[in-house]
């Protein structure tokens, strides 16, 4: 296998990494203030996507030509609505639930993402089909030893660690991350002690849904196309790496993500037919660790055994 | 002893007008959702049903005990019966009307599998369609051998269902509640992607799946029993397909009326508590889960026959969301309920055109809706009682 | 509880009356309903059905195949000497193979339908053939391609107009090979439809002389394809052969470039449709090339008074390339009704015994497998973000040129 | 109370989560017949012990013998069926249930759960639920007449005097040699609890080995019902005798009865 290939598999392996990662964090903080497993996050992220795509749409026409300009201007975009669309789902969805059956939680916010899903598909001008997201990062190759790359994936690649460096602080150092923390561990605690609940519950899915968002535009940025159908896949990757990882942990959503993407790399790499065969690859595996370790890989132990 | 006899009298005079009027009113319905073209009256007959089952059930709830209503609960499986069973027969050579009845009732026959497991167990499966799915592929791979029997071959589909979901129990086994879920939507993806890229089952473009043939009946061809009668070739698989349906309801109603279901209701409800009184939670969720596989598995194999040709995406997740949803729209855990959410997710469709393009949007709001508004769906479940009305 | 009634019985009674009201009452009111005639239409209406994509990424194409179809219609009712008044009745298969098996077994096995005209995609038609021959169905494709759809079986009720990959891929192979390229790598979808594209056109590659350096079979929904494409760029072929619908081949085109594969890209009459444009900005959709059977429309006198009358018949959409052969599908099969009558059988056999029948795309003879032979194959190439046919093109006149082989 | 082997014996159990040393070596015994009261402050390790005891939670050290037999470390299901069955400090019946549903959970161990006797044979069937349905009756009237009228109602209908009747009968049913009772009195009135405990003493009648261990605040109780008591602090075991005798010791008066004894007399 030659250096050229294996080097473009991990630094693609490496986008994948980091947009599951993001996923996967909103996820976990969700889990953790609410035990709920909001699977309408990866729609909302696909939302996000498309707010994106729109904002752009008309840049050009107004005179913003600098693609600095364009690429803030669109991310602003794709943030607002997505954290907007997180906040309504949580507001008017999620929080209504509170003590209902965990089944009850997991299939509305199912059917949540299906609702989202349908309606761009419908509802969008031309919804079903892909959209050309607009490559705003330059475009040059840069070349070390035999390694061609493009700047823009580096830069892509940059900045979603920068992010999530960024959401490890925000929760390790600041009050608001302080009180999801203090809600994730003991809700009952934290109220008693001033924590205003509803504020920090959707105050995570403010934070959780700008990270999809981030997402989103790092995955329309580097495959330059957006579709209806893109959040499905995302949401139930996110999802398995915060399970194997360890769910309500960031640590462990991270490394989770890291992993999945990695067998996804070791799967194309190895796999001896169709590099098609890496999801069932990966797939197989996680199901395998999630046998062996079913509180995952940082997780916390429970000692109740029926 | 004079009262108790003419009580018995009126019971069983109350018995038998609910049957014919609920057995009239279920066909009369049936016909018409079956023929009417007029999208208006199709609508008028949706509201009626559910306006219908509203009323009924305020009534069920508020005079269990009355003669008339446990008259016609008592009744109502034959009626339900006799008017499918009439409908069949209306509809002896019409294509169409047939195989919406077939597909209905194949539909049932998952839905009383997902019942089991998500209703009784409490075990999430959010890849029923996987399991159909296995069913379908093990009727398209099985009938190419021409000696092996068709009914062995819906045997074997449920078969391989549930062996392979034993593979899955490990892991569901060991995750904790709602987390087990992520365990089978990760399955399902694995299982559609997996037949999409692998070549020796069609792969992505799917595979032709012979017709049944049952006692020397080949149902691929239409069948002239005399000038002028003529037989839809559908109609054998109606008669299989009521056969499965009705098998299947009674099966999951001797359950329930058994230890077997309230076992099975204690491992859902607490698993701690029921730990502490001997209950063997593996064993149970295990039972559940592969007689549940089973009986989509030769639901299945039906299926892939009916339709001769199977491919992936039948078998997606979305696929199994929908297949969730018929037991959600009819009260999770209500064997009655997998009736009405199955005519609703399977029929509708296909009698308002109109939202054929808009379906999967409207149930998954609808879906959406109940669940803030009425969270134990339509039909909410009752109480078990061990046998038939009226004895406890 | 068991066994006794409580104190219920007056109130049982009292309610008995009631509700067996309403139960009778419901029951009239169905009854009516019945009563009503069901199948209300006159008798000289005869229904056609169109079955293809009307939503999906394939979705205009099938948009563009229907109203043409629909315009055969609209101009053949307002002909006052035609015998029947004609419907079309419009099916979404969605370019899904599940979806398009039901929808075909619903037209099919509703008896009022005379005739359909099915499918774009392959892999939904090869699903469906049987479901037709099931039900006596007589059918006129006008846009799958993959041979095995006329070729596979012995169905009478199967016609096509449009001709078969087979013919696109040879002319596709000699095209290219005379640009100069002399290596391919080849992505293809795993349908029959991409599986057929690579078995047909590897061959006549490989004839022609052009030399395959690596073949990757990818799933219709994959989105990432860093894997075959970063081997595809170590492979450093001439040109990337994709064999696959329009959706996939947005996405393979996207990362192309970042994946440091510089080849020339070239379809098949599979990207030939908007959905590819609107996926890909101008600059990467420029200069792809894509076949497709038959004469360029306008260049037939029929063809140009369909182009025409759909301009003039005022439809949203354009007739996209598909359009006149569904045109011409549904002329023919009208003209036949209007012989033999809307009789399945009588249509079908009239159908398999039509020869040189005069269209917009020319004449129409159906070989003994249902299947017409057009000899002409046209090809297209993307230029400032429209498909172009290549004669008329800038690259044909030299002021634009494909990508240099390595 | 012949017998001089125990009925159940504590060896030494301990029980750690993480920093919290939740029982520390705790011995103690309980005879055949007798009710033994365990006592001690919040947070004690009263409630853990049951856990332990009832295979919930699996001892970090010790060990437990029922009749001499180990039975430290086996899974709940097997603890249940060598006969110690347990009340919860918070109800655990499913209110959607009916009484005698909730009785037959108590009851598994009688059940057959064979997939013929259940879904085939409907008349054996049929006999054995008339066999448990009068069983289930006859306990439950000497609780409360009502209850095994409306046996067959959802137990959400009944208020939380019923349902703590309802969870006493459930672990009585399986007719069990150790019953564990976690705090039977909680969200109850005096008269009550008293009412309730005379009904337990009352099934005792029938089943005069069974020994009783019950966690309880109520002092007065303790000391009406208990024949011996358990003390325990911090997880550990600071006294055991009788009521007077525990009541007067310095140590647990130090640890316990200073602020709750004052509160309850």
């Amino acid at each position: 296998m030659d250096i050229a290939f294996v080097s473009q598999i991990v630094v693609s392996g490496l986008i994948l990494a980091v947009i599951y990662a993001l996923v996967a964090v909103g996820f976990t903080l969700f889990v953790g203030v609410f035990n709920v497993l909001n699977f309408s996050h990866g729609d909302v992220l696909m939302f996000g996507a498309f707010a994106g795509f729109t904002a752009f749409l008309p840049l050009a026409g107004l005179g913003v030509t600098s693609p600095f300009l364009q690429l803030v201007l669109v991310t602003i975009a794709s943030v607002t609505c997505t954290i907007a669309l997180g906040l309504i789902v949580a507001r008017f969805f999620i929080l209504p639930l509170k003590g209902a059956p965990l089944l009850n939680t997991l299939l509305i916010t199912l059917m949540l993402a299906t609702v989202i899903r349908e309606g761009v598909r419908l509802f969008y001008p031309r919804g079903s089909n892909p959209k050309s997201f607009p490559a705003l990062l330059p475009t040059d190759f840069v070349s070390i030893g035999a390694i061609n790359v493009r700047v823009d994936t580096i830069m892509l690649i940059f900045a979603g660690l920068a992010i999530i460096v960024a959401t490890g602080a925000l929760i390790e150092r600041t009050r608001f991350g302080l009180a999801i923390r203090a809600v994730a561990q003991d809700e009952e605690t934290a109220r008693c002690m001033g924590v205003n609940y509803r504020l920090v519950v959707l105050g995570a899915f403010a934070l959780g849904s700008g990270l999809a968002a981030c997402a989103a535009m790092i995955n329309g940025l580097y495959y330059n196309e957006v579709n209806y159908s893109m959040g499905l896949m995302l949401a139930i990757i996110g999802f398995c790496s915060a399970i194997i990882g360890g769910l309500g942990n960031i640590a462990g959503a991270i490394l989770g993500a890291f992993i999945f993407a990695g067998l996804q790399i070791v799967g194309s790499l190895f796999m001896p037919f169709s590099s098609a065969y890496s999801d069932v690859f990966a797939f197989a595996v996680i199901l395998v660790l999630i046998a062996l370790k079913p509180t995952g890989l940082i997780g916390e132990r429970v000692s109740e055994r029926v | 002893m004079s009262v108790t006899t003419r009580n018995g009298m009126r019971d069983r005079m109350f018995a038998a007008f609910a049957l014919v009027a609920t057995t009239l009113l279920c066909f009369a319905f049936g016909r018409a959702l079956l023929t009417v073209n007029d999208e208006r009256i199709v609508v008028a007959l949706l509201v009626t049903l559910a306006a219908g089952i509203v009323l009924a059930e305020r009534r069920v709830t508020r005079a269990p005990d009355s003669a008339l209503v446990r008259g016609a609960v008592s009744t109502a499986p034959a009626a339900v019966l006799l008017a499918i069973v009439a409908l069949i027969l209306v509809f002896h050579a019409n294509h169409f009307a047939l195989l919406l009845i077939c597909t209905l009732l194949i539909y049932v026959t998952v839905a009383l599998g997902l019942h089991l497991q998500f209703g009784y167990a409490g075990v999430l499966n959010f890849a029923g369609a996987a399991f159909f799915g296995i069913g379908c592929y093990t009727a398209a791979v099985l009938t190419q051998l021409a000696w092996l029997p068709h009914p062995v071959v819906m045997v074997l589909g449920g078969v391989f269902a549930a062996l392979i979901g034993l593979a899955l129990l490990p892991p569901v086994l060991r995750t904790r509640g709602h987390y087990a879920s992520v365990v089978t939507i990760a399955f399902g993806v694995l299982f559609t992607t997996f037949l999409e890229i692998n070549e020796t089952f069609g792969g992505a473009q799917g595979m032709h799946v012979a017709g049944l043939s049952l006692f020397g009946f080949d149902m691929t061809r239409n069948i002239r029993l005399s000038p002028g009668v003529t037989l839809s070739f559908y109609f054998g698989y109606a008669v299989v397909a009521l056969l499965l349906a009705v098998g299947a309801f009674a099966l999951v109603t001797r359950i329930e009326r058994s230890w077997i279901g309230l076992t099975l209701d204690a491992v859902r409800l607490d698993e701690t508590r029921s730990a502490c009184f001997g209950i063997d939670l593996a064993r149970w969720k295990i039972f559940a889960f592969c007689l549940g596989n089973f009986i989509i598995g030769v639901a299945g194999a039906l299926f892939g026959m009916l339709m001769s040709f199977i491919a992936p995406p039948n078998f997606s997740f979305s696929a199994s969301l929908m297949l969730v949803a018929i037991i959600i729209l009819g009260g999770i855990g209500n064997r009655w309920g997998v009736l009405l959410g199955a005519t609703l997710i399977v029929l509708v469709p296909e009698r308002l055109q109109t939202i054929q393009e808009y379906r999967v949007l409207l149930f998954a709001a609808l879906i959406v809706g109940l669940l803030l508004i009425r969270p134990n769906g339509l039909a909410p479940r009752r109480m078990r009682r061990y046998f038939g009305e009226g004895s406890a | 509880m068991g066994g006794h009634h409580g104190n219920n019985d007056k109130n049982g009674e009292r309610n008995m009356l009631k509700i067996s009201g309403i139960w009778l009452g419901a029951v009239g009111v169905l009854g009516l309903a019945l009563a009503a005639p069901s199948e209300g239409w006159a008798k000289d209406q005869v229904r056609l059905a169109y079955i293809g994509p009307l939503t999906g990424p394939l979705s205009s194409v099938g948009i563009g195949a229907r109203n043409s179809i629909e315009l055969a219609v609209r101009q053949r009712n307002a002909d006052p000497d035609a015998t029947y008044e004609y419907v079309l009745e419009a099916f979404d298969d969605e370019c899904k193979a599940d979806v398009g098996l039901r929808v075909a077994t619903r037209a099919a096995a509703d008896d009022g339908i005379v005739v359909g005209f099915p499918h774009y995609c392959s892999a939904v038609a090869i699903g469906a053939v049987g479901t037709y021959n099931r039900f006596e169905l007589p059918v006129v494709l006008w846009g799958a391609v993959l041979p095995d759809i006329t070729y596979g079986n012995d169905y009478k009720e199967i016609h096509r107009v449009n001709g078969t990959m087979i013919n696109q891929n040879e002319h596709a192979a000699n095209f290219v090979v005379d640009q100069g390229y002399q290596t391919w790598a080849i992505i293809h979808d795993t349908t029959d439809y991409g599986r057929a594209h690579n078995e047909y056109f590897s061959r006549f590659l490989t004839e022609a002389g052009g030399e395959i350096v690596g073949t990757f079979g990818v799933t219709a929904d994959q989105q990432d394809f860093s894997s075959e494409l970063a081997q595809i760029a170590s492979l450093r072929p001439d040109v990337l052969y994709f064999g696959g619908q329009a959706q996939l081949g947005v996405r393979i085109r996207a990362q192309m470039e970042r994946l440091g594969v510089t080849a020339q890209f070239q379809g098949t009459s599979g990207i030939l449709s908007d959905a590819y444009l609107e996926g890909l900005p101008p600059a990467l959709s420029e200069g792809t090339l894509a076949f497709l059977e038959g004469a360029p429309v306008d260049q037939l006198p029929g063809g140009a008074a369909f182009v025409a009358a759909y301009q003039e018949a005022g439809f949203g959409e354009p007739f996209e390339a598909y359009g006149p052969f569904a045109y011409s599908a549904a002329s023919l099969a009208i003209d036949l009704i209007e012989e033999v009558g809307p009789d399945r059988i009588a249509l079908r056999d009239a159908l398999n015994g039509v020869s040189g029948y005069d269209s917009a795309i020319g004449e129409i003879t159906f070989d003994e497998s249902g299947q017409n032979t057009v000899a002409v194959i046209s090809t297209y190439v993307v230029q400032d973000g429209q498909w172009t046919v290549w004669e008329d093109s800038d690259y044909a006149s030299g002021l634009r040129s494909l990508r240099q082989p390595n | 109370m012949t017998n001089e082997a125990p009925l159940f014996e504590s060896r030494g159990l301990s029980k750690r989560f993480g920093g919290l040393q939740a029982l520390a070596d705790v011995s103690f015994s309980v005879r055949r017949g007798e009710i033994l009261g365990l006592i001690g402050p919040n947070g004690s390790g009263k409630t853990t012990l049951f856990n332990v005891v009832t295979g919930i939670y699996r001892p970090d050290g010790g060990a437990a013998l029922l009749d001499g037999r180990e039975i430290g470390g086996l899974r709940a299901q097997a603890i249940y069926r060598a006969g110690v069955t347990r009340t919860f400090q918070r109800c655990r019946l499913s209110t959607e249930l009916s009484i005698f549903d909730e009785l037959m959970i108590g009851a598994h161990k009688d059940l057959d759960l064979g997939f013929m006797a259940n879904i085939l044979h409907r008349k054996a069937f049929r006999a054995a639920f008339e066999e448990k349905r009068e069983q289930a009756r006859s306990l439950l009237a000497i609780f409360s007449a009502e209850l095994a009228q409306r046996m067959f109602e959802p137990i959400a209908r009944f208020p939380m005097i019923d349902r703590r009747r309802i969870e006493i009968c459930r672990a009585l049913i399986s007719r069990p040699r150790l019953l564990l009772l976690d705090e039977p009195s909680a969200g109850m009135t005096h008269d009550e609890t008293r009412q309730l405990m005379d009904d337990i003493l009352e099934t005792r009648r029938g089943n005069p080995e069974l020994a009783v261990v019950i966690i309880e605040h109520e002092m007065p109780v303790i000391e009406r019902v208990s024949d011996r008591c358990v003390v325990f602090n911090y997880g550990r075991k600071i006294a055991e005798g009788s009521y007077r005798e525990v009541a007067s010791d310095p140590q647990v008066q130090e640890a316990y009865l200073g602020t709750r004894h004052g509160a309850a007399a």
